[in-house]
């Protein structure tokens, strides 16, 4: 089902997506403003509520579907994109979400969202990524910083991080972005942004454990910090950042060059214009890889959003296409066909 | 059946026989398959009950005239009602040395043997490990042999067609063919029908394959090489229409089938396996049945997907074989617990681990009705013929839609890719398969909807599909509350919830005909048998009580839970025998159920059972 | 010990008692699971036998309040030889309404509740379900009831500290446990040590919880609250060094001594999962004894990197509880088939699938014993205790060496995190496991070497680990040529390896110790368990014959194949009772193996038997 | 094992790391010219042969280890490079090597890949794709072209492929690298330079499978347009291609732009660079994208080849440092350790 704005669309409030369980999460959880955000967001797209199926796989993040009142499917550990893509195909009037954390997500499941990612399945796809196995008490995650110390590396792992949106934009994800938990407004924007794209879209959504990976992402969200650390990544419009919009990034060769406008105000014009629909996915890993650096600021946003034939649409087309060409199945006909003889 | 004018009658002297066994074995790229196919496909036209039994290396073209790269096609055809393709083959046509040595074994004594000579120079001697040709000396003294170079024969036919020395040597199994067409009364006709529209894209392989064919037959006609011709009269079979059919396809029908008898769609989620694949492929081309083949990235995928499919509300279903339904072991426990209807078909082969991809066994048995963590009842069903593929596939369908469960069916690679006649059933007579989706039935809409409320005969619950307004639920693989399925921790509920489970699996117990029976009540011996035995142990058992034992035989089609039939007739036999292609598995669970002390007759070579295997175990235990 | 100095012994009355069973229960953040682990160090410190069971929800911090995140810890100390960890609790201790709620009714009657006040506000109650405070009226009539604020006392304990208020009321249990200590004459030393180590980074938490510590001991001894103070004398343990021990604890320490006795390093390929997690956690800050610990990405990378490492000559191991194991399935046949050693263990948790994560079952046997596709024998053996956990890592590791063979070992959540004191062996008592990789011997180098070829006594395979020269050889999972190890699709060759693979498996049932037997050889009943059970099976039974009834219990350590000795036993006897965390899955195999009708006692509620539920069936079969 | 070039080094023949087992592919199998040059490679790498563990995973391409006289492991579907992660953990002077198949790496296996390239454990990965699954008889891979009609895709296939090279560079693969079976030179070459490197070392190889998808590769095969499709990626040197190399590419913004050379001499200059150590992978990626346009030549080569710490050594590096801290594990000591009391 895509977002409608007819005059018939039913008009909800936050509370008509709030369910009657209640929510398991530590108090103090990154997911409690993840989930009031997504409520609110499934409230304004004029979907009727019975046509949304969320899935979710194993870990606190997955517990998501339990708390809206839509259709919920929470299902075993990392296998949410390969069930959605089923929902999906048997019934493309829905719109179907999955749920995920970085283990489930990118541990166990990283084959099956690869594949979604790939094949372009219209399902919304939100990650929350606190970097750590939060269900299961804390062991480190692919996600997890080397080095980190968890239950599992009492030494600290030795592993390099995978980065969630560097693996969508090779995976070909049409449409890859990412935000934070706190940042509610921004984090609404991106996930409507998402459920209004017509295919696989993925949201990174960094979010905090405060019980296993406190403040992971604190120099990104501090009050403080927030203005220095956020490079809002806008279509059309330069990569700036910082307090007045004072830094900003322009192409030196392929890589990017930070450039202080403070002092070289005349390197305005170099600045490189955000192209969100640069189809090879350079663009995005090229702004992506910034994070690395922690002297850098953390691009967000839409780092991707491409318009291409969703996988679903494509096997139904063959379905239509067959139907209109050799007329609908008859099994009679078929059961009798090819060579038989009669007794 | 009229004759084809190519084919005049010859003038030797004619024996008709009430059956044949025929072996045709050559080289992976000899066309073996092939030939016998279309042999098989001769024999039905004409009236013949038949079985056939493929036999190929895992390799797609293990190295040309190496043991490895033999592949066979076995075939019986008969004027009698028969079960299995036949124990020790009548006839082997041999295209080469290697294909001589791996098969010698099996032919009958005084059998008839074809050899192609050309086959047989010094490289395909060597690689066959002969020292020196067998076709020197008396090795084969116990067999009638018939030598021929069909290699240099089949040049000759296709001389001035332009073809390079390759190419015209692929046509060689037409020459064999055609050689047994003659010999065994046999009309071109068929065969020439399929290569004309097989080849339709080009002409000179259709010209190429037709004169080899003819030249085959015509060569058999002229030379002096046979002093008999044979015919094998049709057998009489009950009256209807007929075609040949091979497992797999069967299984593939059965589940259109079923689409059309529920009114649902069908999802397939399958990765590619052997001997699974081809009903992944043949379900891919009916997509005007409004089918969805999906082949997903893994087994695990194709599985979910397919749970995905079914909570949406199609028919979700997924194919694969032993090492496949490994990895689905974790989904098929959610399937349980979430109690949505999936068929999951393995298609048995050798195991353990990659084990032996093309070949056939049953030792899939324990996984499928034990092999889960927790609690984890599946009905397990299994097919017993190529033709029952059909019908195994409906009723597999039947139980997921009407007990909201997983079930398995399980097939095996012999019964897969082997083939028999089918008498057609019409799908006017096959019964309806009821479906209710809550809130579609023009009920009113409940304030509070119950996903785990159950259906007081069945014990099934409701299944409310996305999209179905005020039937908005959460289900998911955590224990869940009795009735509400919201999660539960609680352990009375736990218990109730798992004794729920297995209580409304183990109704389908009294839910299914009685198991198929056959010889008198009071027999000394039972012979109990499940999936792909059927047709070995019919055929025993009924030449034991020829001889005058007193046997019968009992087989599972509802294979877990046991039907509510089965223990009275073993508690009342004095002996009970199982053959199966495992070391014992349906033999432990009949000894756990009944305490019945029941012989094991185990067979794991990756082939099946003989008729005569089984008849000699029967003999020594009357 | 000595009684530290801020315990200065109360002049209430004394009563000696020689058991007491105490439940701790909160909210998940109350900090129960310490409380109670502490309580039970300072009991096994005085010289009593204990049990303990924790017990606390999936969730990590479940709502405040809420039934759902209630976590409780039963303990249960005497001063003789228990088995469980007891059945009704005699004390309660509630910190919330939702705690009350939970556990109040297993509560033995007159037994002793202590109930913080201050988790029973408007608040506390509506989130329990309780419409008016259950302290006031009747409703507790049946209990003698103590009923303290402990919020205030612990507030107040803290003034002038300048915690906040939150900070300050984490400390409460703290106090609970002084007002325990002095109840039941425990010193504070061990606790107080304990405090100042954890939080030696941080003086004012060391501060404040020795301040609550101490200030609960003194309330307790200073008001009227108690008329009775109890003490529990020590058991008559035997001689020797005594540790409180988790069973993952032991299991771990297990595998390290299995490491130190066969010489080889250890390699753990594990995917974090409840309630096994915590082996992985011990043994990767084991990296000094040469332990590789490697999480890897799911849990088929798990167990696939474990075959690696093993066959590159290290012990490959790999953790998990029942959906981890379905995953590893497929593996597992293919560590069949290589026949190289491995050991898995399944800390066993409810299923089916996710299940109950945290809590208990025995229901994943099915799954170890059979299932997997193909024939694919693994030994299966399992942990009574959780210290017997530490013998039986070391008999796995033994097993799969010696018979060159993965070996599933069975734990489950019960005994993997409840503790009881173990008697420490010498290290130099245990005995050697013997490794003697192929061309590391000084033999001379074969000119063919057979990686295939078999060890007469065990019909294990040479183990020839990459890095040897003259020993290069390749395996996998297609079926294997007999000693050559190529790739064979030999009919007769793939049943000879299946049944090998079966008779190797098989011997192990004479290579083992015979089964445990308590009782008269010649008892009329013969309660027979398996795994974690055996504490409640030998109370119960204890209990029965010192009621002068005919009973005998058998315990299996291997449970499969079943050992040569148990036939017999089974056989000798007039009936057999077996209890078990499931719907009777030993039951199931006993059955199939010995033809006996033996009676199921299945108990599927996510925790252990109490020895009376077992004494109530056995009382009633006699 | 790294390789040794010291006067001690066994010389070897390709004739050493022949097996006796007789080869199962079908005539003709592009397998065979990889086998060749493999066997070549492995007897110049100075390394003992018993020292080389070959693991794969199911597929023809996965028959591999049984022809090579080294120990061989031919394992289940996908899961080759987990298995290889052990034995290289387990015996870090092991010469590891993985080779699979695009089905069996990027369908079943993508997971592992993802994981062990990430982790840069200290594997040499052959990948033999020929866009099929030649084994099981000819069903479309992860790798093949949309709309590709096979045995399961009667009606073509609707997925977009996966650029193995694209995945293994956003996977932060250290060393990332293309050739071609019948590319002799380049392919002895390529795979050299990964036996050479240390780290995990991903090589996609284009193989032909001519029963089932004969001719994939052909335009780029065919002596005829070899010259012109193939676009050779040297380190320093600039990208340049053709009859002549009259052809090249230049950077313009975050993309390629083609430059005839012929027509614009003027240009050279303006050529890129190929730096296969950029480590973003902005670059793999960007040169990378070429193939997607049938006009454009096929980058072959070494897109990335980064020096960084592997997993195995850092995971040996910890039980070192374990050991020289506390002294190797004294099992009685810990036994005893902790609370205890004594009866
Ligand atoms: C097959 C299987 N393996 C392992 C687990 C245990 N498990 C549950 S959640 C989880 C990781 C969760 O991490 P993440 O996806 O990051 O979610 P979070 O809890 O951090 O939101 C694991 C390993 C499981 N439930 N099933
Ligand atoms: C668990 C499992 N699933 C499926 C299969 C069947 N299978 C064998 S090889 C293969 C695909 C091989 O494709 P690829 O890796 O591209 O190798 P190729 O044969 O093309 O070299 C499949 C699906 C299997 N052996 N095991
Ligand atoms: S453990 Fe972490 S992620 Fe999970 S609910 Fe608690 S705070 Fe949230
Ligand atoms: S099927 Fe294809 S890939 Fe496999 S051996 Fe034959 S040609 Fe090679
Ligand atoms: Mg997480
Ligand atoms: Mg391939």
């Amino acid at each position: 089902m895509t977002p409608t704005t007819e005059a018939t669309a039913p008009t909800y409030t936050k509370k008509d997506f709030e369910s009657d369980q209640t929510i398991r999460w530590c108090p103090g959880c990154g997911d409690y403003a993840i989930l009031a955000t997504v409520q609110s967001v499934l409230a304004g797209l004029g979907i009727p509520r019975e046509e949304f199926a969320v899935v979710s796989g194993i870990g606190c993040s997955s517990r998501f579907p339990y708390y809206l009142s839509t259709y919920g499917f929470h299902s075993i550990h990392g296998r949410a994109p390969a069930i959605a893509t089923g929902v999906k195909l048997a019934n493309p009037k829905l719109s179907v979400w999955v749920v995920t954390g970085d283990g489930d997500g990118l541990s166990i499941g990283g084959n099956h969202l690869l594949h979604v990612l790939r094949r372009n399945v219209d399902l919304k796809i939100l990650m929350f990524n606190n970097r750590i196995y939060g269900l299961t008490k804390g062991q480190y995650s692919p996600t997890s910083e080397q080095g980190k110390v968890t239950k599992s590396t009492p030494y600290g792992s030795v592993d390099n991080p995978v980065d969630p949106v560097n693996f969508a934009l090779a995976a070909g994800a049409t449409f890859v972005a990412r935000s934070v938990d706190v940042f509610r407004q921004h984090l609404s924007d991106t996930v409507a942004a998402a459920a209004m794209h017509r295919g696989a879209a993925f949201v990174e959504i960094y979010q905090n454990c405060n019980i296993f990976n406190d403040g992971a992402f604190e120099s990104l969200t501090a009050k403080a910090t927030r203005e220095e650390k956020a490079l809002y990544l806008e279509h059309g419009q330069p990569l700036r950042y910082g307090p007045e919009k004072s830094m900003g990034f322009a192409l030196k060769g392929a890589s990017l060059e930070k450039i202080d406008l403070k002092q070289h105000p005349e390197r305005e014009k170099d600045l490189l214009i955000w192209d969100q629909e640069e189809p090879s996915g350079t663009l995005g890993m090229l702004a992506n890889h910034l994070p690395k650096d922690p002297a850098n600021p953390v691009p967000l946003g839409i780092f991707r959003r491409l318009e291409k034939p969703t996988f679903d649409a494509g096997m139904r087309a063959q379905i239509d296409a067959a139907r209109a060409k050799r007329g609908p199945g008859n099994l009679e006909k078929l059961l009798y066909s090819g060579t038989t003889w009669t007794v | 059946m009229s004759q084809s004018d190519s084919a005049v009658r010859p003038t030797r002297k004619v024996e008709t026989l009430d059956q044949v066994v025929i072996r045709f074995a050559g080289d992976s790229g000899d066309g073996m398959q092939l030939t016998g196919s279309q042999f098989t496909n001769t024999a039905a036209l004409m009236g013949n009950d038949l079985a056939t039994l493929p036999d190929f290396p895992a390799e797609i073209r293990a190295p040309a005239g190496t043991l490895a790269g033999v592949s066979g096609f076995q075939l019986r055809f008969s004027s009698y009602d028969i079960h299995t393709p036949g124990d020790a083959p009548d006839v082997l046509v041999a295209m080469n040395a290697a294909a001589l040595k791996v098969n010698l074994g099996d032919l009958r004594a005084g059998g008839l043997l074809i050899v192609n000579t050309g086959g047989f120079g010094k490289k395909e001697l060597d690689m066959a490990g002969y020292p020196k040709s067998p076709l020197e000396g008396d090795a084969l003294r116990a067999y009638r042999v018939v030598a021929v170079d069909l290699n240099d024969l089949t040049k000759r036919a296709l001389e001035g067609l332009g073809l390079s020395m390759k190419e015209a040597l692929r046509c060689k199994n037409f020459f064999a063919l055609g050689v047994c067409c003659w010999l065994f009364s046999r009309p071109l006709d068929p065969t020439e029908t399929w290569i004309k529209s097989k080849f339709a894209k080009n002409e000179q392989m259709v010209e190429a394959n037709l004169r080899v064919l003819r030249a085959g037959f015509n060569f058999a006609d002229t030379t002096e090489l046979f002093q008999t011709v044979y015919e094998v009269p049709p057998a009489a079979m009950p009256k209807g229409t007929y075609r040949n059919v091979m497992g797999n396809e069967a299984l593939s029908m059965g589940f259109l089938a079923a689409s059309e008898l529920s009114g649902l769609e069908i999802f397939l989620g399958s990765y590619p396996i052997t001997p699974a694949s081809d009903i992944l492929h043949t379900l891919a081309a009916y997509k005007n049945f409004g089918v969805t083949t999906f082949q997903a990235e893994d087994e695990i995928a194709a599985i979910t997907s397919a749970i995905g499919a079914s909570y949406a509300g199609k028919i979700g279903m997924t194919t694969t074989s032993g090492p496949g339904v490994a990895l689905k072991t974790e989904a098929l426990g959610l399937a349980v617990s979430l109690e949505l209807p999936l068929v999951l078909v393995n298609v048995q082969r050798g195991g353990p681990s990659t084990g032996l991809p093309t070949k056939t066994e049953q030792a899939d048995l324990f996984q499928a009705v034990l092999g889960r963590n927790g609690e984890a009842p599946i009905p397990v069903i299994a097919a017993a013929s190529p033709s029952d593929c059909f019908y195994a596939a409906i009723e597999a369908v039947r139980l997921a839609i009407r007990y909201m469960t997983p079930v398995i069916l399980l097939s095996d690679g012999y019964i897969a890719n082997g083939s028999e006649p089918w008498l057609l059933p019409k799908v006017a007579d096959l019964p309806k398969i009821e479906v209710r989706f809550a809130g579609q039935n023009g009920e009113p809409t409940p304030a509070n909807f119950l996903p785990y409320l159950r259906d007081e005969k069945t014990l099934a619950r409701p299944w409310a599909v996305p999209g179905t307004p005020g039937y908005e639920h959460r289900i998911g693989g955590i224990e869940k509350a009795d009735k509400t399925g919201s999660i539960s921790y609680d352990a009375e509920n736990h218990e109730r919830m798992c004794k729920l489970r297995q209580e409304k699996v183990n109704r389908i117990a009294s839910d299914c005909p009685p198991p198929e029976f056959e010889g008198d009540e009071d027999a000394d011996l039972v012979v109990l048998g499940w999936g792909s035995t059927h047709g070995a142990i019919t055929g025993a058992v009924r030449q034991a009580r020829a001889k005058g034992l007193s046997v019968a035989r009992c087989h599972l089609r509802h294979v877990w839970p046991f039907p509510v039939g089965l223990g009275p007739i073993l508690k009342r036999a004095k002996k009970v025998l199982i053959p199966e292609m495992n070391l014992g598995q349906l033999w432990r669970l009949v000894r756990s159920e009944y305490l019945v002390d029941a012989i094991s007759l185990p067979k794991v070579q990756g082939r099946p059972f003989t008729s005569s295997e089984i008849l000699e175990k029967i003999q020594s235990l009357s």
